[in-house]
């Protein structure tokens, strides 16, 4: 969806502000958020295409407002919602009821190491190259379809109608716009394309400047 | 997706609800929770990237490996794992100066530089970096001269990007662990020279 | 600019909230700056261009949060400040000096007949034809040109790099890109161009639907 | 631009300050700010675009030079001036169906109609009537049959739009002022039948 969260070429942000010594946390409930939420991914299934996919349903005001970690929780809890595992009211009710933070006792105690295991190997979107057919191949010229769809997708703004050429063919990855509407993998090969400036930003951009973008498949057309 | 009006001023508590209630239903253990943060804070960062970088610049063969296949190189030094699966490293070289961002979103390579600062998940840096690259990052004190082609990345899909930095001058009688030091995190996002 | 105003097609804003029985103002002081930005915009040379220019630079979430007249004494304010008439810094002082709203004492006492007769004649940005040629004429396909100047431009983003038809040739109009930045008023012709939808948003839109949107000369390119 | 921290909570001190001053400097006048107010709330407002709909519904003379030259037309009734200076009526017909915006800012005929409604002016509606004309007239209670061409007019310069609706049935024998009566604005912006 063409929502505020793609931010790619637009103005008036003013000055990167860079904090020195930031800390990995700025709020002890970032850290918390940041931990429930990569481990809960697991355990309800939330996958970074729905996590996103509710992000950018975070009306414009409010996505502009929230912090990322913030962003994050409220995703959570949309998904929660949806899959009718924790509503809203729930959440809020257990907030009264709460009065002030505080943490539950722990549980099963895995080690550090146990961990560190989990997370090195990690969880790819990759598949088996056999599973789709890649329609181009390095070099060739591709456009970026002029589609605006409603749902999920991971094509920036910012490219769509512009013509690239294909950089390199990554193989077949879980396709995010049906995967986010749980409407199957339907993996697709992924490419990075290049793009001039001047093609994304007009005649005004330095001539040898250019920009890689990740698209699958189905984003693209002959050029 | 909860409402505005629902929005509570106390975040904290909230997330606290919301712990306490996943780990009522099973979803979430407390104890694993912790364990998943530390390992961030004690164990996976940056210092990942700085020593794939000098491995890189000490080793022609790694350095070739790495461009290659950047996830199996990186394997090598025992480096892997989440939302790193797919790495690629692009390198600067006299020509290209290379600078990555996540325009749509805020992805990032955490096994070789830990999770993003805050500039980096910023609406400024998303909305600028693409649009105009040689302002930003003159901004940030990495002027790049006129006749070197900046190539932003913008990490769209499932790949993840690091930036090899050039190898600094005078540095030849480093060894790996030195020049590591010298690495920077925003030198392998590519808002700083090294 | 592509700023946060630019909204045509931006999604995830919600339902459209329409008042029952809405008043002409909401507050009184809308009505108050109503009256002061109508009057001050001849008196210091504060066209519209200028008004939209400093409304876009307003940042993003600021944007969202301020109404519609706030936004117009957003831009008022930065306005005077440019022009050297007025600092942020004067009104602060003066806000802290008055303590409450209160107006001050009127003056010339003009009649609303008067008044009547002045905004009758409005303003128009129309020049005298023979001021500009036309590079298009009815009927000739057209190509927005994608340009993105961080100035103000009225060519909606959505346009950008699209093929359209142009519909009529209105005649010759005070161009804003330079008006606003004080660089003259460069008249062009401005036209009605007009877009399939499905150019516009894709194969999704509904086949006969269409937009019309007022762009000028120096914005299109042949197609 | 006035900062963020600068942005006083009392938004009506800041524009009494604004008023003062520009009083003290000589570009304002209070008392014609109030008789500019006055006359948007007691002489301009949609019973002019009424007035005009209703005569070109009875006059095919007037509808006809009305749609070629809007500007010329309207004056004819005594009614022109600020935000209406280069007048556009479009026509609603068996096959087309006119609807006005403006995404840029908030662009609206104030000589026919008076000043937006805040819908009209609203973030919702500015985005989305472009992309999705068929929702969002649906939503406003304006259906509009599959067969009939949307066509979404943005008053992205100094045109300003007005839309003539399709007369309602069964109104033959009402007078131009009866008939007046029966348009509403929101039919004048496209988001109602009449």
């Amino acid at each position: 969806m063409d929502g505020i969260h793609d931010l790619g070429g637009m103005m008036g942000f003013g000055r990167i502000e860079r904090d020195d010594d930031e800390p990995l946390f700025h709020e002890s409930w970032e850290r918390q958020a940041f931990g429930v939420l990569l481990q809960a991914s697991g355990s309800v299934g939330f996958s970074d295409d729905h996590l996103r996919c509710h992000i950018e349903r975070i009306p414009p005001l409010h996505y502009l407002q929230a912090s990322y970690y913030e962003r994050w929780v409220l995703s959570l809890e949309a998904f929660l919602e949806e899959r009718g595992i924790l509503s809203s009211e729930d959440i809020a009710r257990r907030m009264e009821a709460m009065g002030t933070p505080s943490r539950p006792a722990g549980g099963r105690g895995a080690t550090l190491d146990d961990i560190e295991a989990a997370v090195a190997e990690g969880s790819s979107g990759r598949r088996d190259a056999g599973l789709a057919e890649a329609r181009f191949r390095t070099r060739d010229r591709v456009r970026v379809r002029n589609d605006h769809p409603g749902h999920h997708t991971r094509a920036p703004r910012y490219t769509r109608g512009r013509v690239g050429e294909i950089l390199a063919d990554h193989g077949v990855f879980v396709f995010p716009d049906t995967n986010s509407r749980d409407l199957g993998e339907c993996p697709e090969h992924c490419y990075t394309v290049r793009f001039s400036a001047r093609e994304l930003w007009g005649e005004a951009a330095p001539a040898r400047d250019s920009l890689c973008v990740d698209l699958w498949d189905s984003y693209l057309e002959p050029a | 997706m909860p409402q505005p009006h629902h929005r509570p001023s106390d975040i904290s508590l909230r997330v606290a609800a919301l712990e306490q209630l996943l780990t009522e239903r099973g979803y979430v253990d407390p104890d694993t929770v912790d364990r998943l943060v530390e390992l961030y804070e004690t164990r996976i960062g940056p210092h990942h990237g700085a020593g794939i970088v000098a491995r890189a610049w000490t080793d022609a063969g790694f350095r070739q490996r790495l461009l290659e296949n950047a996830s199996q190189a990186m394997a090598e030094l025992g480096i892997s794992g989440s939302q790193g699966e797919n790495m690629v490293v692009v390198e600067n070289t006299a020509a290209v100066h290379n600078v990555v961002v996540c325009t749509l979103c805020s992805c990032y390579p955490w096994p070789v530089l830990g999770l993003p600062p805050r500039w980096y998940k910023s609406e400024p840096y998303r909305a600028r970096v693409v649009r105009e690259p040689r302002a930003v990052l003159a901004e940030m004190g990495c002027g790049v001269a006129d006749d070197i082609e900046i190539r932003v990345w913008d990490s769209s899909a499932d790949l993840r990007y690091m930036v090899l930095p050039r190898r600094p001058g005078g540095t030849a009688g480093l060894t790996a662990g030195e020049l590591a030091s010298r690495v920077t995190r925003d030198g392998m996002i590519g808002v700083a020279a090294v």
